[in-house]
């Protein structure tokens, strides 16, 4: 049958499926448009930006990325960052990824910590070298499975404060990380809320981060998914490369331990 | 025991079997304190002081559905309850159609958000409201038809108003914010949500 | 993607790649843009300006949309049209402020069939309309947006 | 100037199917910025594709493309080794293009 435009278009109304079928239903076609998404990631684009951004010479002192060592020796990358964030004899202190970055930023290519960390998130044309450097890291970490030791006592210490901060409550809404993601089988509007503090919800939601978000059309580094929470949560704003941020990470990443990673990933 | 309790004192339990919990519980609260203070830098409205816990959040501050103490839980409701401010008009019924819109928002209290504008209670990120919204969380209950099934008698409504200005005098540690409580929302709203959930008209109750 | 074989083409090299490729420079420049068709405000508009009005429903048009969308920053539409003679693909969403989102000319030996990803204000129809041996044929397809996270 | 699109071309029983991500901002127009200010449309308008010379796709595009485009589509008559160029334009006259050598 074939019917005109133009009479189509006249005629149009929205045939309203009832509500308990579309209840139902919605979970299912929310898969299916994540499923759609998986094909054509840009946060590609993002990798190689930043396997350009570690090759490059740059800074006052004009060397690359290459001779930082993100735990594995200088300049390996392949499966470094499964095994973030650790202790680094060189620093005396329990660092994440972008910390690391930062310390290598400022001993080896010689820019000033200020400089460094100027954009630690990108927004459009201002663009975050760290999202780039770290989208291309993490995934020279695709396939590895997450081994975060907590060997050194002050590794152990980042655990403990990070899980502390975990169930922190504060702020106008009395929000704490726990109180969207301590439980299993919740959702935030039709966001799955992984549970943090079952290994699976913690494998599951740690090792697809960094990811595109869709939402934002930038990738998001793991920082930023802290940094963001708490924004949401009411806190004041979270320092980048602060230590409640490297506590925290090492808190949900050795939680994680065991899973494969598997970013950076594609999310709403 | 539930799931997570059991993980959590199952890593807690390995790492001080291998010798190696670095610091006793009262310390790492301590220094995790210490830590977000250094960790935090104040922006717009969020000021370092929303780091400071009253003690509803400092007893709250365990997992989920791990249980407070029964006397401890109970003198918290008591407290909590003592903080209701009811309207001085005495009416606990606004507009639905304003609560309606109170309910969607998400804003409000970020330091993103400009304070001079109103903050929304985004009731729909937790709770299941009506049959025309389907992208609702499930944090909360499911409030769908939360008055047709219970009636908008005075003692309703009465609960219903407090439920809202604070959470915690009937559920010690709920997960709902305290509204009235913190001053997240105005009289007005609150009581425009206690109609969106109480009005007959109002689509919760279709 | 193999990043070895990432062949980027720096500064300059546009144009030598180009004739390399052997497309003057001047007609890949050149490439027609249908601004009345863009600019057209309404479904109705936007098919005036590709001279589509009369187009007739088709079920040889399939339309691999989601249902439901997590987000309508970024939503994932495939066509594919059976129609024999398909030379061109365009995208609408109906209630997009600029509803003509893309359009495709498929030359001999292109498949009739792509896939790419729209912006979606709100709730829409996404019409997909196909030209078929010189004559125009549409299908539909409802896309819900839904509203998502926590800061709202 | 751009960065370089990402393009995956792989041949299979002589049909050739190309996957490509561009790397752009594409504004409406319609957004505002944080201050309040409308930020200019800036989008893809024309897209071409080529195999060894010959169009195999044209495209048009205004501003309801997603941001950090991604398109796929197919065709015959290309074989293992040949070249694919993608190259765009958008509103503002910056062009780029890439090849990828089909696998």
């Amino acid at each position: 049958m074939k019917r005109s435009l133009a009479s189509l278009l006249a005629a149009a109304t929205l045939i309203a499926l009832p509500a308990a079928a579309l209840a139902q239903s919605t979970v299912d076609e929310i898969a299916k448009y994540r499923q759609q998404l998986q094909d054509g990631n840009p946060a590609e684009l993002w990798e190689a930006r930043g396997e350009d951004l570690w090759k490059q010479k740059r800074g006052p002192k004009n060397v690359s990325l290459e001779g930082c060592d993100l735990g594995k020796g200088p300049g390996v990358v392949k499966g470094a960052y499964a095994e973030l964030p650790r202790y680094f004899a060189d620093a005396d202190r329990v660092m994440d990824l972008e910390t690391r970055l930062v310390h290598c930023m400022v001993t080896q290519q010689g820019f000033s910590f200020a400089d460094a960390t100027r954009r630690p998130f990108g927004n459009g044309s201002s663009r975050s070298e760290f999202e780039a450097l770290a989208a291309w890291i993490t995934s020279e970490s695709k396939g590895v499975k997450m081994n975060v030791r907590l060997g050194h006592p002050k590794e152990r210490e980042a655990y403990q404060i990070g899980e502390k901060i975990f169930y922190f409550r504060g702020g106008p809404h009395d929000f704490a990380c726990a109180t969207c993601h301590g439980e299993t089988g919740k959702r935030i509007r039709l966001q799955d809320l992984p549970n943090l503090t079952d290994k699976a919800g913690a494998q599951l939601a740690y090792t697809t981060w960094p990811a595109y978000r869709v939402s934002q059309g930038e990738v998001r580094s793991f920082e930023w998914r802290l940094y963001d929470c708490f924004r949401q949560q009411r806190f004041p704003e979270l320092k980048f490369t602060s230590e409640a941020a490297i506590a925290l990470t090492t808190f949900l990443a050795r939680n994680a331990n065991g899973a494969e990673f598997n970013a950076p990933a594609i999310k709403r | 025991m539930s799931p997570r309790a059991a993980l959590s004192a199952a890593l807690l339990g390995a790492l001080v079997a291998a010798g190696c919990a670095t610091m006793s519980d009262e310390e790492a609260s301590r220094r995790a304190l210490e830590v977000m203070k250094a960790s935090f830098a104040e922006r717009g409205q969020a000021k370092l002081d929303r780091l400071d816990q009253d003690e509803t959040q400092r007893l709250c501050s365990i997992p989920p559905g791990s249980a407070l103490p029964k006397d401890v839980a109970g003198k918290l409701e008591k407290e909590n309850l003592a903080s209701i401010v009811y309207p001085a008009d005495g009416k606990l019924l606004g507009d639905w159609k304003a609560g309606e819109r109170v309910a969607q928002s998400g804003v409000g209290k970020q330091f993103s958000d400009d304070p001079k504008q109103p903050s929304g209670a985004n009731c729909y990120a937790c709770h299941q409201l009506s049959k025309q919204e389907i992208s609702f969380g499930t944090i909360g209950p499911s409030l769908y038809q939360y008055g047709k099934l219970r009636g908008a008698s005075a003692g309703i409504q009465r609960y219903t108003y407090g439920k809202i200005y604070n959470s915690n005098a009937f559920t010690a540690c709920s997960n709902m914010p305290r509204f009235g409580h913190k001053g997240i929302l105005t009289e007005q709203q609150m009581k425009d949500l206690t109609a969106l959930l109480l009005d007959p008209e109002s689509p919760v109750n279709k | 993607m193999n990043r070895s074989r990432r062949n980027a083409v720096k500064a300059g090299g546009v144009l030598a790649l180009l004739v390399a490729a052997g497309i003057r420079p001047a007609l890949a420049q050149g490439q027609q843009w249908n601004q009345a068709a863009f600019a057209g405000k309404t479904l109705k508009d936007a098919l005036a300006a590709l001279g589509a009005q009369g187009a007739a429903t088709s079920d040889a048009i399939v339309i691999k949309a989601p249902e439901i969308a997590e987000n309508g920053a970024v939503v994932p539409v495939g066509v594919e049209s059976k129609l024999p003679g398909t030379q061109s693909i365009a995208l609408l969403v109906e209630k997009n402020p600029l509803p003509l989102a893309a359009s495709f000319d498929l030359p001999a030996g292109t498949e009739p069939s792509v896939t790419t990803r729209v912006k979606m204000g709100e709730s829409s129809d996404v019409y997909v309309l196909v030209k078929a041996d010189g004559k125009y044929y549409f299908a539909k397809k409802e896309v819900k947006i839904t509203i998502g996270g926590c800061g709202g | 100037m751009a960065d370089p699109m990402r393009i995956r071309v792989t041949e299979k029983d002589g049909l050739v199917t190309v996957r490509v991500l561009m790397s752009h901002e594409m504004e409406t127009g319609l957004r505002k910025d944080t201050s309040g200010n409308v930020v200019p449309a800036h989008f893809i308008r024309t897209v071409t594709a080529t195999c060894q010379g010959r169009v195999v796709l044209s495209a048009q595009w205004g501003t309801a493309v997603s941001k950090n485009p991604f398109l796929e589509f197919s065709f015959k008559g290309g074989k293992k080794g040949d070249k694919v160029v993608i190259t765009w334009e958008d509103n503002k006259g910056d062009r780029r293009a890439d090849e990828a050598v089909i696998s």
